[in-house]
């Protein structure tokens, strides 16, 4: 099981803060974004400028997720 | 090179304590600070929000990678979080290098990065 | 823009006070130090002459022409003169600014032209 | 009557701060060098690398000494 975290706009979409996602391991960020979109649809308009971070790493491209893994939407970032 | 991070919701201190050591010849700050107006309005603060932990994680992988063109001895980065009123940093940034061009070089070019890449967020003005 | 210039015999201060006003986005500072070693050699600290009268008017001529391209509210040059430790700030130059480009531009081109055209000398090392 | 400063190197070739130039008016820099390194032979090495100004001013080319000027040696600064 891993979690998934939601910052700025996308906790907004999503209506909180954290969830959990039980999935099998070795899936692609196309996969994990169109579960989230179709459980919070007001997701689908944070996509398209939204990264993800596996880890506190940003997602590499090609990279899967593991069963246990802290999973970050980052939206646009605007610190300083 | 030494790298400090650091987050909180009080004011951002004024001076940052910063040990200089006897090859430091240059130490270059910055203090970003919220103005007044946010997109044409009237504004009293805003509110950030870190990820804290992947904050510290790209803060330190940007920095170890400007080390490379930009040698200092010892960087200190500070971000605040919550409501930051206006007057008040919201971040500070200070480098302390043997000559001032890494030191300005790395300080300039860090706040480019962090713009672009450390999961830090305003999250909305807060109205006068 | 602003101009203070100050010289001084005492150290320089820490922090130097900056009425920031609203909107001013960025402040970028500036602390030159006095290293341990001057030519291969350990000292105590440096010697500093200045021509004030002529400094003081090269610095605001700099920044005249300066601000042209890096328009910024308030400059602040403090140089300090007599013997400077090892370790002290020989100069301080502060830069309030809408946005930190300019800030940063501003304060790396001045120490550069301060460094070819203003009045003052280091006038010999002082021995530990 | 003019003054002529002079700071570092300089200061230690002339073996003294300041001096007075009862010049006429209208001297060149190359003239006042000449008179200079005459009155202050060691000043001849500072010359090659230092600069003239002119009441607070570095002195322009072809610019001329008026008889009330405060002229300076500047030799190469190293201030910051």
């Amino acid at each position: 099981m891993s979690r998934i975290l939601f910052f700025a706009q996308a906790r907004d979409a999503a209506g909180c803060g954290e969830i959990e996602w039980r999935n099998q391991g070795g899936e692609t960020a196309g996969i994990l974004w169109d579960w989230l979109v179709c459980t919070f649809p007001d997701l689908g308009s944070v996509q398209a400028g939204a990264r993800l971070a596996r880890n506190g790493h940003y997602l590499s491209d090609g990279e899967t997720f593991g069963t246990e893994d802290e999973i970050a939407v980052i939206p646009p970032v605007s610190g300083g | 090179m030494e790298i400090i991070v650091t987050f909180l919701t009080e004011a951002v201190p004024r001076p940052v304590s910063f040990g200089v050591e006897g090859n430091d010849g240059a130490l270059a700050e910055f203090y970003g600070i919220i103005r007044q107006e946010e997109a044409g309005e009237r504004i009293a603060g805003l509110n950030y929000e870190i990820y804290a932990d992947m904050a510290e994680k790209e803060i330190r992988r940007i920095l170890g990678e400007l080390r490379e063109s930009f040698p200092c001895r010892k960087v200190m980065v500070i971000h605040r979080h919550g409501f930051v009123p206006v007057g008040d940093a919201a971040i500070y940034v200070g480098v302390l290098s043997r000559h001032r061009q890494e030191g300005f070089g790395l300080l300039s070019a860090f706040m480019d990065r962090l713009k672009k890449d450390v999961p830090i967020w305003k999250v909305g003005a807060v109205s006068c």
